[in-house]
């Protein structure tokens, strides 16, 4: 079969040739029909741009898309039927639910009465057909988000893109809009790329996750594959792999702070794996759990800890278990803030 | 942009060609050799920039056009800027109404307005022409200050202000120090715009002269009512230049779309 | 505080308002109402003439349909102007609203004689017209010449105040609309125009105004055949110096304007019911 | 700010024109011979009397040079004082038909209706209106507005030459109705007519000869006819303003106006045609009105019926639209 | 001690007494000195309504503000020393950082030298002292963030008021935000008011949290005092207790997805608490663990699960630990969607 999005060697530079800068570098990409794949990476890797790319609003500078198996690297977006769901949402501010939601089947000259009965569908897929007449600022924060889901999806397009649509929303919303976007996509089976930089969202939606940095590609495949083996340091800090001790007999490791195992110095003992004796140094309290953060030597370890027993200057042995440790291809630089 | 938006790039290439048609030609007519107003000019010469400059008259009243100019862009500015910033920040009852009534000046002819503050003030409360003048000018500029600097104080944060109001300064060091920075750019094009219309009014100023006063415009018309030769196309060439100059400098310090825009 | 906040708001208002109406609203409103050698009952009998005069009920005729085609033709020049330069690149955006606000600063006596040069029977035009053998055209002294004339004056206006609107919108409206399938016609008349229509009703109040009551090019480029309201105020003023009748002119004027003031604002109101 | 008895300046509202060479001749030797100040305020006709009758109550203006028919408007509204001879001795040398008839300011320039012509395109130089109303212009022509000195003229030159005399407006209108639609254009200001002919966009057209003098002396193909029969003119007359705040230098003013010798300057430098006998008329004034410009009455020159003129004004503003100007 | 803050019955409505909202509603409140207290609750509950008045943004319509012990229901604000943090940030835009944060030393008119030591201090404290000629625009998010926070700490304010500052910023930046927002706290002891929605931010900073529902208070205290227990049904959703079940025997009760044990049927059991047989609905991957909806009855329960061998359709059995299960004082209504 063929994928519905395929990227080859694709590349884009912003302001000139020269002096320019590269914000997405020789990218190799393919999204499977009826896939979710999720473009996952820091602020300024080039996730939108990649997402601009495929949806046509930009052009590569270098390299092929295509879409259905067909050249369309210089098609334009109005003619790649392609539904975007934007962060900011980007509805029609002047036109009611419905007509924003019927304004991409208007644009194919479909029938008014086809037009009004696919919006009203696809309105009644989000839970929104009863506000149909409102406006778009009359709608609240998931509300919207809801709307622009639909009037993406109304066209039915062959792929679905999503510039972060969710992290507009708070935390509550976020996750109930999460499970939202899935059935949707599930019902739909519409093939979606949604971009974002919250590894929960890409570990929880995504058959394929495409892990970025700088403009190139670090890591990709099934989060189920992804997440217990990050292929490097870069992806490794990225999913949340907190810990780098220097463990004595191995090249670089990594291992998350819940399988970091804490007790009392004395206590416990004898497991298989690396143990180290530190100080507390931290502790955040964070309800169910505890983040522990010990000096040993010179590392630096932060373990969750489900009780709420240790203080800071406490001594306590950890221990680090030898199934849990990853093994790193490289040392690279760590992601670094922004 | 050409290529993808034809219709829309031809009509905005109409748009250009018929505003600046007129300059093309006003230079053309400028720099004439002839003695008439024709065109294309017949050879080129400074004899017609040469003779603007000796006019006296033309001299004498573009003293007071800038004076007037001057004083009613900041008297406008002085008066609209406050209100503007009631408008836009202060919670004001019936803020479209008492809006609109300062849009009113542009909507009334000049011609009328001139002929009232003639009547009512030169001869009724006995103010001077350039007192006369000045007002009137401000008042016809009013509309301007409130309307394109609200339209930036609208777009700037008003937390801004609450920000300099928590870190402990008054109203009054807030206004100054962050409202008014804050919305400078559309000062800066408030009062290009509005100097610009002071300096080239006729209708209101026409009735609104004294005894050695009248505005520069006025003279101007004057002059083409006698005889009609290409000095007040050279006249209208050096004034051009000078708000060139000032536009420019503007767009050099600020950028015009920044001034207009967002 | 956020009552001595309020009061001190209403406080800087007081001060333009005053002016506004000490030295606008105040002396207009005497002048109308009663001015030399008239009283309310005078200007009142004379706009009850200028109503009824079948001679001149097609001035006001002329005036409505010079003004209208001028904010029509500002508005299908200007927008588009407004938005190509609102979406160039910065650096040219600058320059060519530069461009834009330049014939303001023209003198408009000496604009309009531009036209005349350009417009009359031997004019520009009309000598490239017989290059191409297609004869001689004489477009002054018509109500086509007045409306060129008050279009060339009055476009950037009409520019200023539609790009304000456009350089606010959301960019990614247009990809929006683009990406559900809307070619770049379609997504400028559905998207941008409508949501820019705020800004564009403001620039068509102020052209409709000023093409109400310009009077210098309707006089030199229309003459006397296409008299319009301000030319007939003008010969009221200064020629027959009957200033009832006059007045009577300038309420007619006032309340056009007014009017359509009103009916833009209307507009606005309805076409953005947005956040 | 108002002047009470100030015997020391000497507001003169005068026309916007040539203002510099009007201090140059007549103002700064007023000023050396009186020690009075000459300040002046310009503007239209129009304009200038709307400020006086706005101002009558406390007037701050002396002396107004204006045009016959805005004078007579003036005098109406009781603006201007009437001039007592032995205040102006000068009014007792002049051509008589420049004394006011009702002893208000006297003319003290006069300007002649003709045909103003172009050389080249008109072959047989005009000579009487039957040239525009009985034939067709080659070359088209054009007509004064009302709103112009010269409009009101051609109506009253017309009633004279096809009618009963100057007062049968109806006849005048009538026969302007006849060409009107066929002129190009009515011109609102004299330059806007020289330019017309000047660019060649009309042939032919009514207008006053100092219109001409310009293009004459730069020898412009554009000639000036004095027409058979219909001779109307109009003057420029000096009034004094009722109340005025410095009434005896406002005399001294008039009657210097009318000096001979200044008189002769006034019609070297600024081409206007002086009223005293004495005063010199140059050959271009000749040239172009030939007779008339010496002796303007003796050649069947009037001013016309200036008070129906002024009782009519506004209807026949509208008239002319109505039926001329279509 | 006196408290830095107290609000005694504080309501604050808006839009006339008749037909208005109450935005606020009789709020009795106290800060301590040098604590790090949140406002915590869902959009709209009246969180930036209540930290406006305490600035003096806005006036209380009943009650009284004490700062220091002092009533100052009347002073304006830049009388009341109080340092505020915006969620736009609100930095100047025309002036440099340095200017920025020396604001509002030169509103207290302090010496230039003094002004500029103390802001070159205050940047240096949030490690920006690089970039002090710098405008606004020419900084990251979180870069600008920070500037906020040193702006508003140079005053050396009584009271710090921080307004959602870390909505704006993604993930990752957040929590490193997080920290560095507790480490200027404690550094300079600065007694803090947070507002936030997000119940981790509110676990991992306050020393007290306040949960806030239309306008009202619903509980209040240490965050280990709070997240254990709840008071009722809309303080526990907030919190993140997703399961309400029916226990036998009991009054309402609620207990955590990770406190909720997962087994297939058949094993395990005698364990102390209820048991409930059920099927699973739906499976989502969170990496470190997957998220298992269980059907049992008319129940819906959510678990957190370490493994992934859980597939849609498999029956199950859930524990629900005795001493996990907390019991509600009421079954008030859910929080409810936006
Ligand atoms: N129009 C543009 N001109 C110049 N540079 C640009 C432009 N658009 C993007 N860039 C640069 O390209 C890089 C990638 O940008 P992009 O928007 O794709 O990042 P992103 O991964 O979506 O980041 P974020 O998570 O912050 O949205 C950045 O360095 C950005 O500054
Ligand atoms: N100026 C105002 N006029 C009218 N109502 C207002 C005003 N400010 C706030 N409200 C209303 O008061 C209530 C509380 O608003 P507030 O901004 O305090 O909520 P919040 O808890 O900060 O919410 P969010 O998390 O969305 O910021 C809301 O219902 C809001 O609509
Ligand atoms: N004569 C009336 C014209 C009113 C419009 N003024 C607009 C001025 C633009 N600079
Ligand atoms: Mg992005
Ligand atoms: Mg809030």
């Amino acid at each position: 079969m063929t994928p519905v999005v395929r990227l080859d060697g694709v590349g884009r530079r912003f302001g000139g040739a020269k002096n320019g800068v590269a914000a997405v570098d020789g990218l190799d990409l393919t999204v499977e029909r009826g896939s979710f794949t999720t473009l996952l990476g820091p602020s300024g890797c080039g996730k939108t741009t990649t997402l601009r790319m495929i949806a046509g609003f930009i052009r590569p500078t270098s390299g092929r898309i295509l879409l259905e198996g067909e050249d369309a690297t210089s098609t334009p977006p109005e003619r790649r039927n392609i539904g975007m769901v934007f962060q900011s949402y980007a509805l029609f501010p002047h036109m009611s639910l419905t007509d924003n939601v019927g304004f991409g089947l208007r644009a194919r000259r479909l029938p008014s009465a086809e037009v009004r009965r696919r919006a009203g569908e696809a309105l009644e897929l989000v839970g929104l057909s009863h506000a149909a007449d409102r406006k778009p600022a009359e709608l609240s924060g998931g509300q919207q988000q809801r709307v622009a889901l639909a009037r993406a999806v109304a066209i039915e397009p062959s792929v679905l893109l999503l510039d972060e649509p969710l992290s507009n929303l708070d935390a509550r919303l976020r996750v109930q809009m999460r499970r939202e976007l899935l059935r949707v996509q599930r019902e739909t089976g519409v093939t979606a790329v949604l971009v974002t930089h919250d590894q929960d969202e890409a570990l929880q939606l995504s058959d394929t996750m495409v892990i970025l940095n700088s403009g190139r590609l670090e890591q990709q495949g099934d989060p189920r594959a992804v997440f217990p083996a990050p292929a490097n340091r870069f992806v490794a800090e990225f999913l949340g792999y907190d810990n780098f001790p220097d463990v004595p007999g191995m090249g670089p490791v990594t291992i998350r702070p819940e399988h970091v195992v804490l007790s009392a110095v004395g206590t416990g003992g004898g497991a298989d794996g690396a143990e180290l004796d530190g100080t507390v140094t931290d502790v955040t309290y964070q309800g169910s759990h505890c983040l522990v953060g010990v000096t040993a030597g010179s590392d630096r370890v932060t373990c969750v800890h489900p009780g709420d027993e240790f203080r800071p200057g406490d001594a306590v042995r950890v221990l680090l278990p030898r199934h849990r440790l990853v093994e790193l291809a490289d040392g690279a630089a760590p992601a670094g803030a922004r | 942009m050409i290529l993808r938006r034809p219709l829309l790039s031809l009509l905005s290439a109409i748009a250009f060609t018929v505003m600046l048609g007129p300059v093309v030609i006003l230079l053309g007519v400028a720099f004439t050799a002839g003695s008439t107003l024709t065109f294309p000019p017949e050879g080129l010469s400074l004899r017609w920039f040469a003779a603007a400059v000796e006019y006296r008259p033309f001299i004498d009243t573009l003293g007071t056009s800038l004076v007037v100019a001057v004083a009613s862009t900041l008297a406008a500015l002085v008066l609209g800027v406050p209100a503007t910033l009631a408008l836009q920040r202060g919670a004001v009852p019936g803020r479209a109404v008492v809006e609109n009534l300062f849009m009113t000046p542009i909507i009334v002819p000049e011609l009328v307005l001139g002929l009232a503050l003639f009547q009512q003030f030169m001869v009724g409360l006995h103010i001077t022409a350039l007192g006369t003048l000045i007002i009137g000018h401000t008042v016809l500029l009013l509309p301007y200050a409130v309307r394109v600097v609200g339209a930036s104080l609208a777009l700037a944060d008003p937390k801004l202000e609450e920000a300099a109001r928590g870190l402990g300064a008054g109203p009054v060091r807030t206004f100054f120090t962050v409202t008014l920075p804050v919305m400078r750019p559309g000062i800066i094009s408030a009062t290009i715009l509005a100097f610009i219309t002071s300096l080239n009014n006729v209708p209101l100023s026409l009735l609104l002269t004294g005894p050695g006063v009248a505005t520069l415009p006025v003279e101007m018309l004057n002059y083409v009512q006698s005889s009609f030769d290409p000095v007040v196309a050279a006249v209208s060439v050096i004034l051009l230049a000078l708000s060139v100059g000032v536009a420019l400098l503007t767009e050099r310090l600020v950028g015009f779309n920044k001034v207009f825009g967002r | 505080m956020d009552v001595t906040r309020r009061v001190t708001m209403r406080v800087l208002l007081l001060p333009g308002l005053a002016v506004l109406l000490f030295a606008f609203l105040y002396p207009v409103a005497l002048t109308l109402a009663a001015p030399p050698d008239g009283d309310p009952a005078t200007v009142a009998r004379e706009t009850g003439t200028l109503l009824s005069d079948p001679h001149l009920l097609p001035v006001i005729a002329r005036s409505i349909r010079v003004a209208v085609m001028t904010t029509l033709i500002c508005l299908l020049l200007g927008f588009p102007t407004a938005y190509l330069v609102s979406r160039a690149p910065a650096r040219w955006s600058g320059k060519l609203l530069a461009l834009a606000i330049f014939p303001l600063m023209l003198n408009t006596v000496v604009r309009t004689y531009g036209w005349i040069a350009v417009l009359g029977g031997n004019g520009v035009l009309s000598t490239a017209s017989q290059a191409l053998g297609l004869g001689r055209v004489q477009l002054l002294y018509t109500e086509t010449a007045i409306v060129l004339g008050l279009v060339q004056l009055f476009l950037p206006l009409m520019i200023l105040s539609s790009y304000s609107s456009l350089s606010q919108q959301d960019p990614r409206l247009e990809d929006a609309a683009r990406g559900l399938g809307a070619g770049p016609g379609r997504v400028f008349r559905q998207v941008v125009f409508p949501l820019a229509l705020p800004g564009a009703l403001v620039g068509c109040t102020l052209v409709f105004a000023g093409s109400i009551t310009a009077f210098t090019t309707p006089q030199l480029l229309g003459g006397s055949r296409e008299r319009i309201l301000s030319t007939l105020l003008y010969s009221r003023v200064n020629v027959s110096l009957d200033w009832p009748s006059a007045s009577a002119v300038a309420l007619v004027m006032t309340v056009l304007v007014l009017a359509v003031a009103a009916l833009s604002g209307r507009l606005s109101k309805r076409g953005s019911t947005t956040s | 700010p108002t002047r009470e008895n100030d015997t020391d300046t000497l507001v003169v509202s005068t026309f916007a024109f040539a203002t510099e060479e009007f201090m140059q001749v007549i103002g700064e030797p007023f000023e050396e011979a009186t020690g009075i100040e000459v300040v002046l305020d310009t503007g239209n006709n129009a304009t200038r009397l709307t400020k006086l009758r706005i101002n009558k109550e406390r007037p701050d203006t002396d002396v107004v040079l204006i045009s016959d028919y805005y004078a007579q408007i003036g005098k109406e509204m009781e603006l201007f004082e009437k001039v007592h001879p032995t205040a102006v001795p000068a009014m007792a040398e002049i051509a008589p038909w420049a004394v006011d008839p009702d002893g208000y300011g006297p003319a003290y320039t006069f300007q002649l209706l003709g045909l103003m012509y172009r050389t080249d395109t008109v072959r047989q130089p005009p000579d009487s209106w039957d040239d525009l109303y009985e034939s067709e212009v080659p070359g088209g022509f054009a007509l004064p507005d009302i709103s112009v000195s010269a409009g009101p003229m051609l109506v009253q030159a017309t009633a004279e030459a096809y009618g009963t005399g100057p007062a049968d407006v109806d006849t005048g209108f009538e026969r302007l109705a006849g060409i009107g639609p066929e002129a190009l254009q009515f011109y609102t200001r004299s330059t806007e007519l020289t330019s017309l002919l000047e660019r060649g966009e009309v042939a032919m057209a009514p207008g006053l000869d100092n219109f001409a003098m310009n293009a004459v002396e730069s020898g412009q193909p554009i000639g000036f006819a004095v027409p058979d029969e219909g001779r109307v003119m109009t003057a420029n007359t000096a009034q004094i303003v009722a109340g005025a705040p410095n009434r005896e230098g406002a005399q001294e003013f008039v009657d210097f106006l009318l000096d001979p010798e200044v008189q002769s300057e006034v019609a070297e430098v600024i081409y206007d045609k002086p009223v005293h006998p004495d005063a010199e008329v140059t050959d271009l004034m000749t040239d172009v009105a030939g007779e008339s410009a010496l002796d303007p009455a003796g050649t069947g020159y009037h001013q016309g019926d200036l008070e129906l003129i002024a009782a009519e004004r506004t209807a026949w503003l509208d008239r002319f639209v109505e039926e001329v100007a279509r």
